[in-house]
């Protein structure tokens, strides 16, 4: 139950400051401490425990099939880093209470840094490698947030753009290599991977699965080519800067080495890929540190150098060179935290960072100068403060190692290098700021911090100077049980001792001390030897980096779609062609061998015609009134092979929809301009026809293919079931009604949705109502020929006669509800054309809409009928009745449902028709009317 | 199967085969579009006539039924055949299609055309 | 005998669709390509009593009745196009 | 002329019984349930079409009309025997010709039927009736109108309308009383 | 028989022709009413159709009382209610929203809706390829007329685009379905799995044409490269909660991939086994890169979230194409995690769009919205769960991808493509996010406001993130459990046709 | 009679096509009512063909295939919805965006987007 409150009150703690926005900015600050605190005294608590070795588990089931179970581990190293977090956590809570200004909201801030610790206290008290990883994204984004704290900075939001391009890459890197971490291990259990390391050593994917893994902590902790985005990250707040980037996030990555060491380390590769990162890194980080004239910059670059030293003690192999590193953590932790701060102090109580406006401050606030001078002290590694003796180990190490063969004492060299240029930013981090003259034009007078302010500073000073004088009472503890994490129980024999007798790292950290005085005092010249250099400028780089890549990037999707629709279509049947084209040229032979019938004289006309008309169509498309009329043959056609083939229904619903579908063209065409202008390119065309000519040699030989192959369906039942299961002899219609019959409600559905869509499509259409036609004739003077009008009331009731017929004998003989009210529909179109709205109107108010919705309440009730009687969904009735005098008839739930298909056709047609016709008169479909 | 009914058939199919064949000759050999809208309207009206009575006696051969209904195709030809026509003359006018060179009242013909087009005057008499 | 006339009659009736189509694509104007489009309907419908007869069944009838209907109507309304533009109004 | 009908739940007779006999073709039945539905149908249907119905003449000679359309029968075979004569014959010999008729019938209806009984007979088609009177105001006074036909082979221009007045538009104004 | 099946298609159906009757027809509170709450009752019923279907196994429903395969059949199995439960908790969402207003600015909103669910349940659940056609019919007829719901040039013309493509695709999927029906003699989904294992090696390459055709279809409504380019404009243009409610209807592409592509072609098709799958694994890779490299180029949330959309159907498809239980489940894990979170994504530009005055969700510097901190949080948290960034669903989501590809041809290409994309959407969120929040020209502030139902209806959807996160055991082994059944063709053959004999 | 047959579906699918490709709302409803025609003969014919077979029982001994009838009549129809809402949807987007390009605006001549690139 400990650990998991460990993590569990800093997640609470989020809410805290939100609680308490209202509150004082004090209240608000102590509150939001509290849970940090509790949680550190919990942590404590566990001390005895901890550094006997024990480690404390626990777990829960979360998901399971994906090896994700929430486990938290307390072990001596995960005691370390929580001590870390939670310890200097409150100090920034302390400090940033009096470093946010009164514009500065400080509910979202102490809730983003509480997120970020809950984060990082997440990552180090893991039991499962995916909930490392979960925690570790969590404290990109919360890093995120927090560099972004000031976002109407740009600097702050690319900064922060930066540090999450950054980082979250590396944070998919290392999701890879956790999945094959826990693939080639079998378990993503932190305990069961530890255990592996020979298994995962040995495996094939090792070197993969270890680049995936150091690209994840190198991009995370600012090692060398990816530490650009730590110095960009300044645009933060100074306690932002003071937690995340000098204690806690950027050593999330040194944390997963040491938490990994077990497992991944050892090898030649790991030595390699780790140990000269971190070389390059403490050089580079330590040489740029010297020029930056930013104070925090200085610190950044410091930090960079010095995260480099502890990943290059990492990358050694050697024990004894873990416990260095691990030493080195809580030794930069402490020093450098406090100098982000009293950096911070300066700022705020002076105005500026530039070090080069910044002189004497020592005057100004002496007790701020002190203790930064210690913490300079300790970071340049002077005796008697912490940070000399994980140098001084940090030497040996270096001087221990056989890894480069003859070459080895190459690293010793340039560590002292390194050593030499940390000394000189030191010193000038001291002297260029608190001496050399007089401040220049800063915009307020310095003074000291409020108290509370610099109490953060003092204690972590005070560390440093303790730490430093006894260490192994101090820290010894603490160091143990974590080096003894980190090296799986391996302790090597090691001596906290400050003195340690002449010996070559004294002498090394002389050279260090001497070098870099030296160094500073020449300064100059190399000041002006390195302004010679081109300066690069990592922000805008990256900047221009990221413009460059969205503007490629927007190129490319520009350019692989061009919104041209005639390029879609054109893909889509190049996609037909290939996939159906394939297997045709797979197929042995096209025929199936099934007897053809032979062609007679009648049907090769009646195919020739179809053919000429439908070539005509294509060859006469731009005018489009003959396009019309040719593509009328063409149906016509068709309806006639329906006839001939044996479907009368179809033949009947096919002329049918062609009426209604010439007079809508016509219809559109009114609004539409009556000749398509020659517009495509020769090469287009010559594409297109070869594309149709393609898709059309696929559609034609498939049809072939298909009907000279022999064949049993399932048809078979529905003509042998029809009379006998259906009630009636006209199996098409049956099987429209009956048998499948959800696909004929779902198809009236469809007609309907079409009508309203249609409605709301011409819904406050602005109109265009040309006043001649193609050739420019005005239009003819009557609008409503005499023999028409008279002819089409006379029509009317003989084609509702017909369509009766057609309606009620649809069940046994070739007909049906869509035939007949197609029949209605295009009788009262006839009016509509013959005798114009106004009169129809007049004569018959309906809102078609309301028919439609009737047609189909008609239907899906008659299907809903069937459940009173525990029968499924649209299950028929039908029985036959002897009357007296009529004989016997017959009564079929079909019918009803027909009736629906009836009612609904006729409002849908004339909804989308006579809305059509609307739009020139004065009733005109508009929005309010249909409220 | 009644000898009689059988010649019937032939006859009536026969003769409205003719017709609707001559009809369409007419379409295509007349001179211009009146001269052609003659043929569409008449004689294939009379053949499709005739040809639906052949169908009549057929289906009636058949002992059990007297088929009919044909009628009713009948009826509604000779409904909308001139309605058709009507239509299409008055397009014709409108679109000032030329007659053949020695059509005669040609002003009927231009006065026709006016009528079909003029906007306004609506009383206006067609006298000269 | 009877097949031969229909068979004949069959003859025509296609000779009659291709004259008809052969104005529909000659023109010149287009009221002379409607007239042909309705008389090729009204051809179409001999054409199906035709294979009624040929079949010996009745279920061809409805499809000619409603071919005479929708020629009509077609025509109606493409004339009424080239009239007024607006064919409802 | 009468242009109210005489029972309101009967308003066309006459369509009524052709729908009458129409139901009965259809179903090719004289079975007492179809003459039952004829029925109801041949009522039923005229009384929802009425509203779609613009006031006309009724006929008031009955007789004199089915005269007047076994007579149209008549013609149209006898007419339309001239006109496959003239399609198959010379083209250049036709004598095409647009005549204008003086029209005395005012009615819609009447004038329909006559326009229709010109277009299938004697090598005419009615090609228009002007002027139109859609945009007469209603108490303006109809204009004298004229029944334009072309027609195929002229042989005399005003034997044709003469004919055309009497064989046509005379025994409609009898029947329709107008 | 349990009527309950039916159900999900027959309340929205009903819903829609009561909302265009008297008496709910007259006023727009109780069209707006009748629609959420029938939504709301459509959403129970799912559940508890998935509940029941989890205890009973997979389930039919025979319309018209004709048996299998000859009259149409319902088929309701984890698969199918698992999607019918995404689809209702969406629906909701944007129905939610659609009612704060939006459903006003033009006619039949609510109807349309309720159509489009009936299409899309109906889709769900049909055991019948034909059915299929007709669902689909349904729900693009209802998605062309909700569309250009609210009008505008930009919703005209895309939906000319969408129309047309839908339109050749469906004709595309008759062609298919004819073939099939002309060579296995059936149209019962798995009696046509059952027939083609009696397939005579002459009608093989047919049977092949007329699948990889329908692999076309799926492949268009999936937004499948090159098959995609219809959905960044249609996305981007739809009103907020049809754009929303569309973030299903890729999704349905993918269904019917897996539907068609496991059981009609699964492992008992011999030759024909996985034929899709060689086509799938890289035009699915190629899609979701496009997809990522669409965030980076759009000038628009909107458009960006549309390609969003992409990426999501690029991952997809790639573990349609792996076949095995650990992708199937992940799909369908996936699958419920992206739309929902694509949907708040929609919902939310469209708040951020209104509160930005002109510039609307263009990503340039515009004036500040008027609710930063509510706006910003709900942004941060979709962008979070859309980018697979824990804690939200996506992360679980993203691990569940990867490690489905253990094993597959081609891991390290998905691997390597996924983290890219992954990378690429981080950037162009961020960017997205800083630009629409940060970059703030002039201090004059909108008055508009994000309106309670509005809100709901975002946090609904982002509320769905947060449940797939902590129930994710029980919610993982449902997805598993889910692929196992649909992978055991034999089994839902013997359920659906139990006289069939044993198969070899 | 069945290679007369497939070669109507595949002109009649070629000439669709073709239509369907041209740049204007017009000419691509043409084309999608000529693909249709394909389609739904393609459909029928999937049925195999039969001259003397209507499905009316009792008028005939040898039946078509009465299935593929009642696809395509649903397919009839669902195909008349598609058109007309694309028909209408052509006027919309004329009246919207001024013109009957199929992307609702002219494309630029090739030249003139030559010399913009430059
Ligand atoms: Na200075
Ligand atoms: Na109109």
């Amino acid at each position: 139950m400990n650990v998991l409150w460990i993590l569990l009150l800093p997640m609470l703690g989020t809410l805290v400051p939100l609680l308490l926005a209202k509150q004082s900015r004090s209240r608000n600050a102590w509150g939001t401490a509290a849970a940090p605190a509790l949680a550190l005294a919990i942590l404590l608590s566990t001390t005895q425990s901890v550094f006997s070795g024990e480690v404390l588990l626990q777990q829960w089931q979360w998901i399971p099939l994906l090896g994700l179970d929430l486990t938290l581990r307390l072990d001596g190293l995960a005691y370390l880093f929580s001590l870390l977090i939670l310890a200097i956590g409150l100090l920034i809570i302390l400090y940033a209470r009096y470093y946010l200004s009164e514009q500065d909201s400080m509910p979202r801030f102490y809730s983003f840094l509480m997120l970020f610790m809950t984060a990082m206290l997440g990552i180090v008290l893991s039991g499962n490698i995916l909930q490392i990883w979960l925690f570790w994204e969590l404290t990109s984004i919360s890093s995120f947030l927090l560099i972004s704290f000031w976002w109407h900075k740009s600097e702050a939001r690319r900064g922060a753009r930066m540090a999450l391009t950054i980082t979250g890459g590396g944070g998919l890197c290392l999701l890879a290599a956790f999945l094959l971490l826990g693939n080639i291990a079998g378990s993503y259990q932190l305990a069961d991977i530890l255990e592996q390391g020979a298994l995962i050593q040995q495996h094939s994917l090792y070197p993969l699965l270890l680049v995936l893994f150091l690209l994840g902590c190198f991009t995370k902790s600012a090692q060398f080519p990816f530490h650009f985005w730590l110095p960009n990250a300044m645009a933060a707040p100074t306690p932002v800067s003071a937690y995340l980037h000098s204690a806690t996030m950027v050593k999330a990555g040194i944390f997963l080495l040491a938490r990994f060491y077990p497992a991944l380390s050892g090898t030649e590769l790991w030595f390699l890929l780790v140990s000269l990162t971190g070389l390059t890194t403490l050089l580079v980080g330590a040489y740029l540190a010297l020029f930056k004239h930013d104070l925090k910059g200085l610190l950044a670059y410091s930090t960079i150098s010095h995260l480099g030293l502890i990943t290059l003690l990492f990358g050694l192999n050697a024990p004894l060179a873990a416990v260095a590193g691990v030493f080195h953590i809580i030794n930069h932790a402490t020093f450098k935290a406090s100098l982000f701060m009293a950096a911070g102090i300066i700022d705020h109580e002076s105005g500026s960072r530039d070090m080069r406006r910044l002189n004497g401050l020592w005057q100004f606030m002496p007790i701020t100068a002190t203790l930064m001078m210690v913490a300079a002290a300790a970071m340049a590694g002077v005796p008697l403060l912490n940070g000399f003796l994980s140098k001084e180990m940090f030497f040996a190490e270096t001087l221990q190692q056989h890894l480069l063969g003859a070459l080895s004492w190459i690293i010793p060299l340039l560590a002292t290098v390194a050593a030499i240029f940390s000394v000189a930013y030191s010193l000038r981090l001291i002297h260029d700021v608190f001496f050399n003259g007089q401040p220049k034009g800063l915009t307020k007078t310095p003074h000291e911090p409020p108290r509370y302010m610099r109490l953060p500073v003092e204690v972590l000073v005070l560390l440093c100077i303790l730490v430093g004088i006894a260490p192994a009472m101090l820290v010894g503890g603490l160091l143990n049980s974590a080096a003894a994490a980190v090296l799986a129980g391996n302790l090597p024999e090691y001596s906290l001792a400050i003195w340690h007798g002449f010996n070559l790292p004294l002498l090394m950290s002389a050279i260090a001390l001497a070098g870099g005085v030296l160094m500073y005092v020449k300064r100059k010249q190399l000041f002006d030897f390195q302004s010679a250099l081109p300066g690069v400028d990592t922000l805008n780089i990256f900047e221009q980096l990221m413009k460059q890549l969205t503007r490629g990037a927007e190129k490319l999707y520009n350019w692989i779609d061009n919104g041209s629709l005639q390029r879609y279509m054109a893909l889509l049947l190049t996609a037909f062609v290939i996939l159906a084209g394939l297997p045709l040229i797979q197929m042995d032979a096209l025929g199936g061998g099934r007897a053809e019938i032979p062609i007679d004289a009648v049907n090769a006309t009646g195919a020739a015609m179809l053919l000429i008309s439908a070539f005509a169509t294509v060859v006469w498309h731009r005018k489009r009134v003959v396009a019309l009329l040719m593509i009328s043959v063409v149906g016509l056609m068709v309806s006639i092979a329906f006839t001939r083939f044996s479907a009368p229904d179809l033949a009947l619903t096919q002329l049918s929809v062609e009426v209604v579908t010439i007079i809508l063209l016509m219809l559109a065409l009114f609004f539409l301009p009556h000749k398509t202008p020659k517009q495509s390119e020769p090469s287009k065309v010559v594409r297109d026809l070869g594309l149709a000519s393609l898709v059309g040699i696929i559609v034609g030989s498939l049809s072939y293919a298909i009907m000279t192959r022999p064949f049993t369906t399932i048809s078979d039942f529905f003509i042998a079931n029809a009379k006998t299961g259906g009630g009636g002899t006209n199996v098409v219609n049956v099987i429209l009604v009956d048998f499948r019959g959800f696909d004929t409600l779902g198809e009236i559905a469809v007609l309907g949705i079409a009508a309203l869509g249609i409605f709301k499509l011409l819904t406050r259409i602005p109109v265009f109502k040309p006043s001649s036609d193609g050739e420019g004739r005005p239009w003819a003077r009557e609008r409503h020929p005499l023999l028409l009008a008279t002819v089409a009331q006379s029509i009317l009731p003989l084609a509702l006669m017909v369509s009766i017929y057609i309606f009620f004998r649809g069940h046994n003989l070739p007909g049906g509800g869509f035939i007949a009210g197609l029949i209605t529909a295009v009788a009262i179109i006839l009016l509509y054309i013959s005798q114009g709205v106004d009169w129809v109107k007049a004569r018959m108010n309906i809102e078609y809409q309301r028919v439609v919705a009737v047609g189909l309440l008609i239907a899906f009730m008659t299907g809903l009928a069937s459940w009173l009687f525990g029968r499924p969904y649209l299950t028929s009735w039908f029985d036959y009745f002897q009357l007296p005098l009529f004989g016997e008839i017959e009564l079929a739930s079909a019918i009803a449902f027909d009736l629906g298909v009836y009612v609904t056709v006729v409002g849908a047609t004339l909804l989308i028709l006579a809305s059509l016709g609307k739009m020139t008169t004065s009733y005109r479909p508009t929005h309010k009317e249909q409220l | 199967m009644n000898h009689w009914l059988e010649w019937a058939v032939a006859f009536f199919l026969l003769l409205g085969g003719s017709f609707v064949l001559i009809g369409s000759i007419g379409l295509v050999r007349m001179p211009d579009f009146f001269t052609r809208l003659h043929g569409p309207t008449k004689a294939t009206t009379l053949g499709m006539g005739g040809i639906l009575l052949g169908s009549i006696f057929y289906f009636s051969m058949s002992p059990e039924t007297l088929s009919v209904h044909e009628m009713l195709i009948t009826i509604f030809l000779l409904i909308t055949a001139p309605v058709s026509a009507h239509m299409l003359i008055k397009t014709a006018l409108h679109h000032r299609l030329k007659a053949v060179e020695h059509t005669q009242g040609e002003q009927e013909l231009k006065r026709g055309q006016a009528f079909a087009s003029k906007e306004g005057n609506r009383s206006e008499t067609p006298d000269d | 005998m009877l097949a031969q006339v229909i068979f004949l009659v069959f003859g025509m009736i296609s000779l009659a669709l291709l004259l008809n189509l052969w104005r529909l694509m000659r023109g010149p104007s287009l009221p002379d390509r409607i007239l042909a489009l309705d008389t090729m309907y009204i051809n179409s419908i001999a054409l199906i009593i035709l294979y009624g007869l040929l079949m010996g069944s009745p279920l061809y009838f409805e499809a000619a009745l409603l071919i005479a209907m929708i020629g009509f109507v077609s025509t109606v309304a493409v004339c009424k196009f080239l009239l007024r533009g607006d064919i409802i109004e | 002329m009468r242009m109210t009908p005489r029972f309101s739940w009967l308003p066309t007779p006459y369509r009524s019984l052709l729908l009458f006999v129409i139901w009965l073709l259809l179903n090719q039945s004289l079975a007492l349930l179809h003459l039952f539905f004829a029925t109801v149908l041949a009522i039923g249907i005229p009384w929802i079409c009425y509203r779609f119905r613009d006031p006309q003449p009724l006929i008031e000679r009955p007789g004199l009309a089915l005269r007047y359309i076994l007579r149209v029968f008549a013609d149209i075979i006898t007419a339309n025997a001239q006109v496959a004569v003239l399609i198959l014959g010379p083209v250049k010999k036709l004598r095409p010709a647009f005549v204008r008729i003086p029209l005395d019938l005012q009615h819609n209806l009447p004038l329909t039927i006559l326009a229709a009984s010109v277009s299938m007979t004697p090598g005419t088609v009615s090609a228009d009736i002007y002027p139109s009177i859609e945009h007469l105001a209603p108490d303006e006074p109809q204009p004298q109108r004229w029944l334009l036909i072309h027609v195929l082979d002229m042989d005399n221009e005003a034997e044709l309308i003469a004919t055309i007045k009497s064989r046509y538009e005379a025994p409609l104004k009898e029947i329709f009383q107008c | 028989m349990n009527h309950l099946i039916l159900v999900p298609i027959l309340l929205p159906f009903l819903t829609a022709l009561l909302i265009m009757l008297p008496p709910i027809h007259y006023s727009a509170q109780r069209r707006r009413w009748l629609s959420m709450i029938s939504t709301a009752l459509l959403l129970v019923v799912s559940v508890v159709l998935l509940l029941t279907i989890k205890q009973q196994g997979l389930t039919f429903y025979a319309l018209g009382n004709w048996q299998p395969p000859f009259g149409i059949i319902m088929v309701a199995d984890l698969v199918s209610c698992i999607m019918l439960c995404l689809t209702a908790f969406l629906a909701l969402g944007a129905i939610s929203y659609g009612s704060a207003g939006e459903d006003e600015k033009g006619s039949f909103f609510h109807p349309l809706f309720q159509f489009q669910l009936m299409g899309i349940n109906g889709a769900f659940l049909t055991g019948d390829l034909f059915n299929l056609f007709v669902f689909f019919e349904v729900l693009l007829i209802a998605s062309y007329a909700l569309l250009i719901h609210a009008g505008g040039k930009n919703k005209t013309r895309a939906t000319v685009h969408y129309v047309i493509l839908n339109l050749t695709g469906s004709a595309v999927f008759l062609l298919a379905l004819a073939i099939l029906y002309g060579t296995l003699g059936t149209l019962n989904i798995a009696d046509m799995a059952l027939k083609v294992t009696q397939l005579p090696d002459d009608n093989l390459m047919l049977v092949k044409a007329g699948a990889l055709m329908l692999l076309i279809v799926f492949a268009l409504k999936a937004a499948i490269l090159p098959l995609q380019f219809w959905l960044p404009a249609t996305y981007a243009s739809a009103s907020a909660p049809v754009a929303a409610l569309f973030a299903v209807m890729t999704k349905i592409g993918v269904y019917a991939l897996l539907r068609v592509f496991t059981t009609i072609f699964g492992e008992q098709a011999g030759p024909l086994q996985g034929l899709a799958n060689s086509w799938l694994w890289p035009f699915g890779l190629a899609t979701m890169l496009l997809g990522a490299i669409g965030v980076l180029a759009s000038q628009d949330f909107r458009k960006l979230v549309a390609n969003l959309v992409l990426v999501s159907v690029g991952s997809l498809v790639v573990l349609v194409a792996v076949q095995n239980t650990a992708a199937h489940a992940a799909v369908l894990y996936y699958t419920v995690h992206s739309t929902l979170i694509c949907g708040a994504l929609f919902l939310l530009a469209d708040l951020i769009a209104t509160q930005r005055g002109k510039a609307q969700d263009r990503l340039v510097a515009a004036r500040r919205v008027n609710q930063p901190v509510l706006l910003g949080t709900l942004f941060v948290l979709c962008a979070i769960s859309v980018a697979g960034l824990p804690p939200l669903s996506g992360f679980i989501g993203k691990v569940m991808l990867l490690q489905a590809a253990f094993g597959a041809n081609g891991q390290y290409w998905l691997w390597a493509i996924l983290l890219l994309s992954s990378l690429l959407v981080l950037i162009g969120l961020s960017r997205a996010g800083s630009t629409l929040f940060w970059r703030v020209s002039g201090m004059q502030k909108a008055e508009e406001r994000v309106q309670p139902l509005q809100l709901f209806a975002v946090l609904w959807l982002l509320s769905a993130s947060l449940l797939l996160m902590v129930f994710a055991g029980p919610l993982t082994e449902l997805s598993f459990a889910a692929a196992r059944q649909l992978a055991d063709v034999l089994g839902t053959i013997q359920s659906i046709l139990p006289g069939s004999g044993v198969l070899p | 009679m069945e290679t007369l047959f497939a070669l109507c579906i595949g002109f009649l699918t070629a000439c669709g096509v073709f239509l369907m490709l041209r740049g204007r709302t017009f000419p691509v409803v043409v084309g999608l009512t000529m693909l249709s025609y394909a389609v739904n003969l393609f459909i029928f014919a999937s049925g195999r063909l039969n001259l003397k077979g209507a499905v009316v029982l009792g008028t005939s001994d040898s039946y078509a295939d009465p299935l593929p009838q009642a696809l395509v009549l649903t397919a009839i129809v669902i195909g008349f919805a598609m058109t007309a809402f694309l028909v209408i949807l052509a006027i919309r987007a004329r009246a919207d965006l001024g013109n009957d390009h199929v992307d609702g605006s002219m494309p630029a001549p090739r030249h003139a987007k030559r010399e913009r690139t430059k």
